[in-house]
């Protein structure tokens, strides 16, 4: 079984990895960690992204372990500088 | 009663402020952040804000919800902008209203600092050298709205 | 740039604010005070501020001063009115502007605390019933103003 | 030796006593105790007058043992309520 996730990028980690947006196909089961260790698995600037990023899942900041789901909406948080 | 809005144009903050007055309050109080014209001694021009915009809505609603009970009322508006903004514009405004001041200070403080931890909001500063950069910030935490209590 | 009035005229509370922006700072605060409807659990149509006036002036001069100390800037800026006003009237404005949000937290409360403690105006409510009474406050300390802080 | 001094009366004590201002003589050496003993000797409403109430001095607020000098603007101060 597969999983179909959409990631989102921000700020510095757009300007990185040179896109917004990327759709994501993980083992059934995956969690934010593992979604985040196939990211850099890809070699390129997605080797340096950070190994433990904020991530919010759905527009709800995410723990490394929360399990995702299918279609959920993955957004890595880079350091935050509202106000 | 409680506002909170991501905004792509310029903010009124006396319409903010007017936004949450009450004849049976005593205290408002409005917070107005602006853009500076200097960042860790370097000249500045202006400031690009980006966002994860649905999210930031929602983090940003949250955030006023929680101020509302520190207030006891629910008379709090904030506003952030977002886009390219020049010094001394507005970034963002914080309005309050409450029969006690004391709990418009903590409300008011609540909200900002609630923003810098954790809005899903990003700054890239234009540098008068013609440089610019991207301001490292705050980590959020993983945790729900209630746990930020 | 340290503003201190005691006036008889309506409050322009955008113009106490605008009166202390800088583009070096980032955070601006603005208090305001208004008329409410009720006191002690009676509604209340107005207020009537009498005042010591050339000492409240000196008194609201000191404080301001003490408040630019802890904001680190003379971006300072109150006003009190006094003579009868209505319900929702601005009776006082205090604006502070700095590089620093907590020192702006800090000032703005000190004066609005201050004003409490030793401003010398007093007020008579006016209630809906048709009476009215001199509301009783706090008793000013008899030491000059550097022994407040 | 006699000491001239103006004593002006606000808000409840100006309503209290039915005027704005009085002027006194003291005797040489005068405290702001005395002033306001001297006060509410006078029988009447300023008997009503509290023992010690807040006082300033020439617009500068004063202990009851500050002595007075010629010509001193000595305001009775009620319970302030400003803001």
């Amino acid at each position: 079984m597969a999983l179909a996730v959409r990631t989102l990028f921000f700020a510095a980690y757009r300007d990185l990895v040179r896109t917004s947006e990327l759709p994501l196909e993980l083992a059934d089961g995956a969690t934010v960690a593992d979604l985040v260790a196939e990211l850099r698995s890809r070699g390129g600037p997605f080797a340096h992204l950070p190994p433990d990023p904020a991530v919010a899942v759905n527009r709800v900041y995410a723990s490394a372990s929360q399990p995702l789901g299918e279609g959920d909406e993955v957004a890595l948080i880079p350091p935050v500088a509202g106000g | 009663m409680i506002r909170a809005d991501v905004v792509r144009g310029p903010i009124d903050t006396a319409e903010v402020l007017a936004g949450v007055g009450d004849a049976g309050d005593g205290a408002a109080l409005l917070f107005v952040g602006t853009v500076r014209n200097h960042a860790g001694g370097r000249p500045v021009d202006g400031i690009t804000y980006d966002a994860y915009e649905a999210m930031a809505r929602e983090v940003l609603r949250a955030i006023a919800g929680e101020a509302a009970e520190i207030l006891g009322t629910e008379r709090v508006a904030v506003v952030h902008r977002i886009g390219t903004l020049k010094v001394g514009e507005v970034s963002v405004a914080i309005a309050v209203s409450s029969p006690h001041r004391a709990e418009a200070y903590e409300a008011s403080r609540y909200v900002i600092e609630e923003i810098k931890k954790r809005l899903p909001v990003w700054k890239k500063e234009h540098y008068s050298s013609g440089e610019e950069a991207w301001v490292g910030g705050a980590v959020p935490a993983p945790v729900g709205p209630a746990d930020h209590r």
